[in-house]
């Protein structure tokens, strides 16, 4: 037997052979994501059940393989997936089922390859809706979105960086099986249904909330097979604005005093280019879509619920108009190319394949962080001048502002788009940017790619405590070995 | 517990605590015995007879963080261990071991900054909730307050408590309200969790990657048992009322001003299932800035206790209070303009209307409203639970739907009304929760409260049982027991649990090398007494462990 | 080394508080005392007062000596700062002052008196105001062995002997003898001078030494001589007559005649 | 009563901290948040009230011993009350004052005792006062007022001067100037002189409760022998134990009792007395604790279990005198009052009271600078108060911190008012 099949057969005790693969094809697909090149997939397996998750694991202690957990369909955009070095691809998208939809509790139970296009119809059903980000993947799996932290594009139900995740169950790298929040137990969850609970606390269980160390670790200390999510309540009536303005500072002035009463539903803001590039699927279109708009426009929607919708409509906007004019903005139902219910129809959905980021020039690389709104001025200066520098056009990249928590802070989002034969340009674009924004205090919260080392070098007593933690969840280094501030030599 | 007595009580000694000395000076550290006892009497929430808990070696009072990381070291260095304490309310605060330096966090007492626009504070461990509040308030904001009242400190409460409370329904759980702290680490190490660890400001609590949060609490902190937090930023809330409440009284006697944009409904309904529904409607409505179902007359109990027992020696009374006023619901309404307050009012008055439900407008009755506006909203009601009896204690379950914790003040009522009966505790016609809606009914609590009089030893003897038998209750109810911060509960429930207890002792391992920090209300285990239980409650624990008990396939189906 | 005065101070219950301070247990045959604080025995500052007349004139230094339990720290060193030199606490537990009988006293002061010497002159109070039994002064000098002199209002040493003037209902006689003695000193010598806040702080430095009873060459237990056998308040009937007369002055007149009859006046 | 006759009240204490606090309706700000001047100057939980009925209950029931550092702490304390009235906002069945009393009584009886106190007490046994100033020059502050000697002829208002205004040079015509008011609304008042003793609360709240009560009795017998209907004083603290103390020790006077202010106001809303000169000034009002709070007149005595104990029986401060000094600065033409954020029932201590200012300067002025820096706050051009010690300790709080805040005794103030300070100033 060859190395090769001898792995093969390994993995294929665990999970069938059918559920084993090393396809280049599929393979090829780890090779790269976001700016990360270099994996070398091995394999693909799929497997089926949280105790093949389990065996899987600890196969791989004994064997010292690296796992590379991965739910969602390509193309990957951030890397986490991409295995540093050798590994195998654990593909959970076999692990699909929506376990349980609660329409009173506003919940959901899911596996780990549940997507947002199959839950979304699901949920609405009920009434119900599923938080999203923005433009998703189509394949993307709303565990592993929410895993990684993406923000929501509704600031008002992100209370908290779990949020929209609840509870979880973990298989640690060590193989133990574990379960936060109120599904830790006692009792199996058709037993705490039937006592009338629903997963719904997200904290704990006890004294440690191991799900958020799961949580943006990329896979590195545990597997998550399901997930409960909190849903929200389908408006009855909905509404789209748009505030279009040549001067940020008024919108985030205008954000500022409307994101505080928790006016709003949706909220975000983007530049031009990033609009053009959202409401309209001809990527030829978007360079003069994008001269017809505004340099920034904040899209907020308004909603009514079950009771008194129109009311509640009614008081959202006059007192969003006051503060409109406070701000000196106006908001309208339209911008060129893109009339309210579009919008309300592109932020309701996952994108449409091929996703919308590739429209203007075929590939794209994204530079997103934690900030606050107040700082996100100087953000772009920094982001704009390191694009001239390279010659890269001002008004083509796209700027993306999403407040969370509440408005406490915001996920800022740049763009830069070019085409695949120019991607060692668009590369080196995006270190020098990266760099530059990490010197002017850009927080990468999840730090993807080289971000892992700008981020990590500025916390050394974080770094520290992570390897204590990952020692201990994972000790033999078989969840996607050397990523984050993780690389072998390292830790050992 | 085990009794606090002084009989294993030594003398710290002599170098150690001239090393104290010399880091936070003589005036700041003392191992006079009745200073120290100052800090070992921890009555309330302690089932322990004794009431006192283990007296420390020694208190000290650090000025910084520099000074608190210096006292662990010596802790460290000296195999002594630290318990911190910051306004030490409860049986929480006190050392569990023999050996302990108590770190008295008082001295820390500043709000070092508060981001109007980005909505968070951060404070030392010393601010009071009532202090965090005011400051906030000429600002237009607003602070979660527990429901342990406004003495405690938010950064307690948030880092190494529970940070359960009335407003949770607009202002969450002291959890998910941090945006960062500082962490003083077992072996005096210093992190501090989110991005202000990379000198970029207190506005995020998690990464670069993981969240650190992760470790320092759960549901439940760890009370000091994995170190010491010296800074957090919190998140603020909005409050678009006036920068100053004009008030004249102390409490009863309170006269308030209250603002035009809020509104207090003291709701009625026929039963529990239209109350619970409503309820759900009012979370799915998003309306509310503070909510609680309150049975009006336990309530009316604790704050009037001496009205209450003239009048409610006859049973008709008692019958027309706890019946008539059992489904009872609390609710603030705050609006930012004039259209929203009365879209808010509008909403709940529909709700109502749908439910059966009716509702008195407190704050149209001139006595009560301005008394139980401030009651609510800096929740300084709240040690009027003191007041029956001198002391009480809360049967605390995990927190889930509103229908589970409906469920639990049922269950607690029931297991209270028992003793009241046995005369173990004090007669507040049983049904005395105390709950709240987390962030529009996401999810709720329900602690049932219950207050007794601890100079009656038929009331100390009641103590342990009845916390045995909430306990059992709640595991029965498929629910982890919130009080198993106690180390004798934390040994059953963790195998029904994943066997947590394990993960959190590799964590106090990894991060405590010398065990220094005192883990007894973190990750210690011991016995219980069952001797003092009745042998069919011990029978049904016993099953129930069995039922529940995690195999190495995972909980059993 | 100058002259050493002894001065002995016996700490009682401040004599001059209300008498609803004073309850009488007549089952535990004690006087409790309620919120006054404790004193020297008046007497026995008056002695402390003849002592440092005597070492201001003659030079020397003073010992004050104190027995009992509890001995207030802050009663001593206001004594001690008034002008003596050093103090001796014989303190333990056991020492109930108002349990001790008279010659129990004697009996320890005068075994606490041994480990002081040399000394010349031994100065107390002529009574202690909680017992008034005057019996201590004279029981040391006997055990010791010493001249007595009691009831001094003035007390002067000279060229080895002491000069005493001796309160007498009509006047005062003016005895001698020769030193090592004993003398009892009388309310009349004077009130102790007060000391300064500041002579009080640096009084704290002087010389303060605290003897156990395993310390003195005595044996255990001391035999008390005295039981008290019951101990009652005094039983205060009042009756009440009224003066009744025409006129004021008649009034007076009966009144006086009546306070005559009943031996008041 | 004694230390283990509080029992019940020690074990009561649920060490919940609101007696560390301004009640919490009423805190107004991070910075004046807090109410007891001493675990705000050493700390430890010991110094707060909780802690000092938690080191009671250690030394009643045998975990600890009395000794000098313990009594130091007891006496670390300026008796101010505002932590027994934080504490009654919810408990009816604590009374912590009493217990912070009969710790000081019991470390007086066990003869901890603080030698600047032991030297007011012997002051006081020498020269009736707890300055130590002589007995014989207590009534030269009258000298050459129309005032009726009570030791010869009876009178209809008695003023009794209290310690601090008999001696104190600086408070000479502020005395003088309540004596004047009083002869100016034509009251038949008179004074005791010489014969004069101090009221005997310090001594009581020192510990020394046998020397208080002689004193009481002193007192009782010379305001019998007056005749006189009202007895009024402009000592805020002679005003509290004549009211709570004396009727509680079972020695009640028998006349009314008026503070100063009270009468003032009394005077100036019957017409009897008229304020015409200008006050442009914006005044803030320091509310003296045994004015106010310490100022409630005694309820009566409860027997039994405290939990059933009536609340009109219940020592919370509601009746202490609030409204008379406020009334007369809004009465000074052209006056204003504004407020600081610790007022009446829980108002911070001016530092001097119950021994501290004697035993522990530092700690007193520490106390009173806290109050002026308060009284700044509030943009105040001047503070008035009424009581001599609060006077004393405020005014040399705001010299020592180069406060530009002047602090008035209402007295000296409505002596103004009335257009007669010039003319009988000595």
């Amino acid at each position: 037997m060859t190395e090769k099949s001898a792995l093969l057969e390994k993995l294929a005790s665990v999970v069938g052979r059918e559920n084993v693969t090393d396809d280049e094809g599929l393979l090829s697909t780890y090779r790269r994501g976001g700016a990360v090149e270099g994996g070398e997939p091995l394999a693909m397996i799929r497997p089926g059940s949280t105790k093949e998750v389990r065996e899987l694991i600890k196969l791989a202690r004994a064997e010292k393989y690296n796992l590379v957990f991965s739910s969602s369909a390509p193309p990957r955009l951030r890397g986490d997936s991409v295995p540093r070095g050798e590994g195998i691809i654990v593909d959970m998208s076999r692990m699909d089922k929506i376990v349980r939809l609660d329409r009173r509790n506003k919940v959901a139970l899911i596996e780990a390859g549940v997507t947002y296009e199959r839950l979304i119809p699901e949920v609405d059903k009920l009434g119900l809706k599923v938080l999203m980000p923005l433009l998703p993947k189509r394949g993307k799996s709303v565990l592993a979105s929410c895993l990684e932290r993406e923000p929501i594009i509704i600031p008002k139900y992100h209370w908290d960086m779990t949020d929209p995740m609840l509870c979880t169950e973990l298989v640690f790298g060590t193989g133990d099986l574990f379960r936060t929040g109120s599904a830790a137990g006692p009792g199996t969850l058709e037993q705490q249904w039937a006592a009338g609970a629903a997963q719904k606390n997200p904290m704990g269980p006890a004294q440690t909330d191991f799900v958020r160390v799961v949580q943006g670790s990329q896979g590195t200390m545990a597997a998550v097979t399901w997930c409960s999510l909190k849903l929200e309540v389908k408006p009855r009536i909905h509404k789209i604005w748009f505030v279009p303005d040549h001067k940020l500072e008024r919108l985030i002035d205008f954000t500022y005093r409307s994101l505080r009463p928790r006016l709003g539903d949706e909220w975000l803001i983007l530049n031009a280019y990033a609009l053009a590039t959202m409401i309209t699927e001809n990527g030829q279109e978007i360079p003069e879509l994008a001269k017809e708009q505004a340099p920034w426009t904040v899209i907020y929607g308004v909603s009514g619920y079950e009771y008194l919708p129109e009311e509640r409509v009614a008081y959202q906007e006059r007192d969003l108009s006051r503060h409109a004019q406070q701000a000196g903005v106006i908001p309208v139902s339209e911008v060129p190319g893109c009339s309210w219910k579009k919008m309300e129809r592109i932020l309701a959905a996952p994108s449409p394949e091929p996703y919308y980021k590739t429209r203007p020039k075929g590939d794209f690389l994204d530079i997103f962080f934690l900030t606050t709104l107040d700082r996100v001025p100087g953000f772009i200066s920094v982001m704009e001048d390191v694009a001239s520098e390279f010659g890269y056009p001002r008004d083509r990249i796209g700027v993306y502002i999403q407040p969370i928590q509440q408005g406490r802070n915001v996920h800022l989002e740049f763009t830069v788009y070019f085409s695949p034969e120019d991607r060692g340009k668009g590369r080196e674009l995006y270190e020098a940017a990266s760099r530059a924004l990490s010197e002017a205090g850009a927080f990468f919260s999840r730090p993807y790619g080289i971000w892992s080392e700008l981020a990590y070098a500025r916390c050394p007593d974080t770094v520290r405590v992570l390897r204590k933690v990952k020692e201990m969840l994972d000790p033999d280094q078989v969840l996607n070995r050397g990523k984050l501030c993780f690389t072998p030599e390292e830790v050992s | 517990m085990t009794t606090a007595t002084l009989d294993t009580w030594k003398e710290i000694s002599e170098a150690a605590y001239q090393d104290l000395e010399n880091v936070v000076g003589t005036e700041n550290v003392s191992r006079e015995p009745a200073v120290l006892d100052g800090y070992a009497w921890q009555p309330t929430i302690n089932d322990d007879p004794a009431k006192w808990v283990k007296r420390p070696v020694a208190v000290v009072l650090p000025s910084s963080t520099e000074e608190v990381q210096e006292v662990v070291r010596i802790c460290n260095r000296h195999g002594l261990k630290f318990k911190a304490f910051s306004t030490g309310w409860g049986v929480y605060s006190g050392p569990t071991y023999d050996n302990v330096v108590q770190i008295d966090l008082r001295r820390m007492n500043r709000i070092l900054d508060i981001d109007e626009r980005n909505m968070y504070a951060l404070v030392e461990p010393y601010v009071c909730g009532a202090q965090l509040q005011a400051e906030a308030m000429k600002r237009g904001l607003n602070c979660h307050i527990i429901g342990a009242g406004p003495a405690c400190s938010p950064l307690a409460s948030a880092t190494s408590g529970w940070g359960v409370g009335w407003d949770g329904i607009y202002m969450s759980y002291g959890h998910r309200n941090l945006l960062g702290a500082e962490w003083v680490l077992p072996d005096g190490e210093l992190l501090r969790v989110g991005s202000s660890d990379s000198g970029l400001g207190w506005f995020s609590p998690d990464g670069p990657g993981p969240s650190l949060r992760g470790l320092m609490r759960g549901s439940t902190g760890a009370l000091s048992g994995l170190g010491i937090f010296t800074k957090c930023a919190l998140k603020l809330y909005p409050w678009p009322g006036p920068s100053r409440v004009r008030i004249r009284g102390l409490l009863l006697d309170a006269k308030a001003e209250i603002p035009e944009n809020v509104r207090f409904h003291l709701c009625f309904f026929p039963d529990r299932n239209r109350l619970a529904d409503a309820v759900y409607r009012i979370g799915e409505a998003e309306i509310g800035y503070l909510a609680t179902r309150t049975a009006v007359a336990a309530f009316i109990y604790t704050f009037a206790p001496h009205l209450l027992r003239r009048i409610a020696g006859t049973s008709n009374l008692r019958d027309v209070l706890s019946k008539g006023t059992k489904w009872g619901f609390v609710i603030m309404l705050v609006g930012a303009s004039e259209e929203e307050i009365d879209y808010q009012d509008a909403v709940l008055r529909r709700i109502l209307a749908d439910h059966e439900g009716l509702s008195i407008e407190a704050m149209g009755v001139p006595a009560i409203g301005s008394m139980v506006f401030m009651n609510f909203f800096r929740v300084t009601a709240i040690p009027m639970v003191f007041r029956m009896g001198g002391l009480f204690s809360t049967a605390l379950d995990r927190n889930d739907t509103w229908d589970t914790q409906l469920d639990w003040a049922e269950i607690g009522e029931s297991i209270k009304r028992k003793w009241i009966e046995r005369g173990g505790i004090l007669d507040d016609l049983a049904d005395n929760p105390f709950m709240a809606l987390y962030e529009s009914n996401m999810w709720a609590h329900c602690e049932e409260i219950f207050q007794y009089d601890a100079r009656d030893p038929k009331h100390l003897a009641s103590l342990e049982p009845m916390f045995i038998e909430f306990s059992i209750a709640a595991i029965e109810k498929c629910m982890e027991p919130l009080s198993a911060t106690d180390a004798r509960l934390r040994k059953l429930v963790s195998p029904l649990m994943g066997h947590y207890n394990e993960w959190q002792k590799k964590l106090s391992g990894a991060l405590d090398a010398n065990r220094a920090a005192d883990t007894g209300m973190y990750c210690d285990e011991i016995d219980f007494d069952f001797s003092k239980v009745e042998p069919e409650l011990k029978a049904k624990l016993d099953r129930l462990t069995e039922k529940f008990r995690w195999t190495e396939e995972g909980p059993p189906s | 080394m100058g002259l050493h005065i002894v001065v002995l101070a016996k700490m009682v219950p401040d004599p001059e508080g209300p008498p609803s301070s004073f309850e009488v247990r007549s089952e535990e045959k004690r006087v409790a005392v309620r919120g006054l604080p404790p004193v020297i025995n008046p007497f026995d500052e008056n002695a402390l007062e003849a002592a440092i007349r005597i070492k201001e004139r003659a030079g020397g230094s003073i010992t004050l000596l104190s027995l009992g339990r509890n001995l207030s720290r802050a009663v001593i060193l206001k004594a001690v700062a008034a002008g003596a030199d050093a103090s001796v606490l014989v303190e333990e537990d056991s020492l109930d002052q108002a349990l001790l009988d008279s010659r129990s006293t004697a009996v320890l002061l005068a075994a606490a008196l041994r480990t002081l010497e040399p000394f010349d002159l031994v100065l107390c109070g002529r009574q202690a105001s909680d017992t008034n039994a005057g019996v201590v002064g004279l029981g040391v000098a006997q055990l010791l062995g010493l001249p007595a002199v009691t009831l001094a209002q003035k007390v002067e040493v000279a060229d080895g002997r002491v000069m005493v003037e001796r309160v007498l209902s009509d006047g005062y006689e003016v005895v001698e003898c020769p030193l090592p003695a004993l003398v009892t000193v009388s309310g009349e010598v004077g009130d102790l001078r007060y000391p300064s806040l500041q002579a009080i702080r640096a009084a704290k430095e002087l010389p303060q030494r605290i003897v156990r009873l395993q310390d003195l060459e005595i044996s255990l237990p001391i035999e008390a001589w005295v039981e008290t056998v019951s101990l009652a308040p005094p039983r205060r009937e009042r009756s009440c007559r009224m003066v009744e007369a025409d006129t004021p002055a008649e009034a007076g007149e009966r009144l006086a005649q009546l306070l005559w009859e009943d031996k008041v006046v | 009563m004694a230390l283990s006759d509080y029992q019940r009240d020690m074990e009561g204490c649920s060490r919940c901290s609101s007696c560390k606090w301004v009640p919490f309706n009423q805190i107004k700000s991070w910075r004046f948040a807090k109410n007891c001047p001493s675990i705000c100057r050493y700390n430890f939980h010991a110094y707060s009230g909780s802690g000092r009925m938690i080191i009671g209950l250690s030394l009643l029931t045998g975990r600890s011993e009395l000794n000098d550092n313990v009594a130091e702490i007891v006496y670390k304390c300026q008796l101010c009350g505002a932590c027994d009235t934080a504490c009654k906002v919810y408990r009816d069945d604590i009374d912590l004052t009493e217990v912070l009393l009969e710790l000081r009584a019991h470390c007086v009886e066990q003869g901890f005792l603080m030698v600047e106190h032991m030297a007011m007490i012997d002051a006081l046994k020498r020269e009736d006062n707890v300055l130590g100033e002589p007995k014989a020059k207590r009534g030269e502050w009258a000298e050459g007022l129309p005032l009726k000697d009570i030791n010869r002829e009876r009178c209809e208002v008695l003023f009794h001067a209290g310690c601090r205004y008999s001696y104190d040079p600086d408070l000479r015509g502020t005395v003088r100037g309540a004596a004047l008011l009083l002869l100016e609304a034509g009251l038949d008042v008179g004074i005791a002189g010489a014969e004069e003793s101090c009221c005997g609360g310090r001594a009581y709240e020192l510990g020394y409760r046998g020397e208080a009560e002689n004193y009481a009795e002193d007192l009782l017998s010379r305001v019998k022998a007056s005749g006189a209907r009202i007895l009024v004083t402009p000592c805020a603290d002679g005003y509290a134990h004549f009211r709570y103390l004396y009727p509680r020790m079972g020695k009640e006077l028998p006349c009314e009792i008026l503070h100063m202010t009270q009468l003032l106001d009394r005077l100036v809303r019957e017409g009897r007395l008229r304020f015409r000169e200008q006050f442009p000034l914006l005044f803030t009002y320091h509310d003296p604790c045994h004015l106010g709070r310490m100022g409630e007149p005694y309820l009566g005595d409860w027997k039994g279990d405290k939990l059933q104990r009536p609340m009109s029986l219940k020592r919370a401060g509601r009746k202490g005198v609030y409204e008379a000094p406020r009334n007369l600065i809004q009465a000074l033409p052209g006056a204003g009052l504004v407020e600081m954020e610790r007022i009446r029932e829980y108002s911070w201590c001016c530092g001097a009271g119950g021994g501290v200012h004697e035993a522990f300067p530092e700690f007193s002025s520490w106390t009173a600078r806290e109050r002026v820096e308060e009284a700044l706050a509030t943009g105040a051009e001047a503070l008035a108060t009424a009581c001599p010690w609060c006077v004393r300790v405020l005014r040399d709080a705001s010299r020592e911190m180069r406060a530009e805040l002047p602090v008035y005794d209402l007295v000296d103030l409505a002596l103004q008012a009335a257009g007669i300070a010039e003319k009988e100033r000595v």
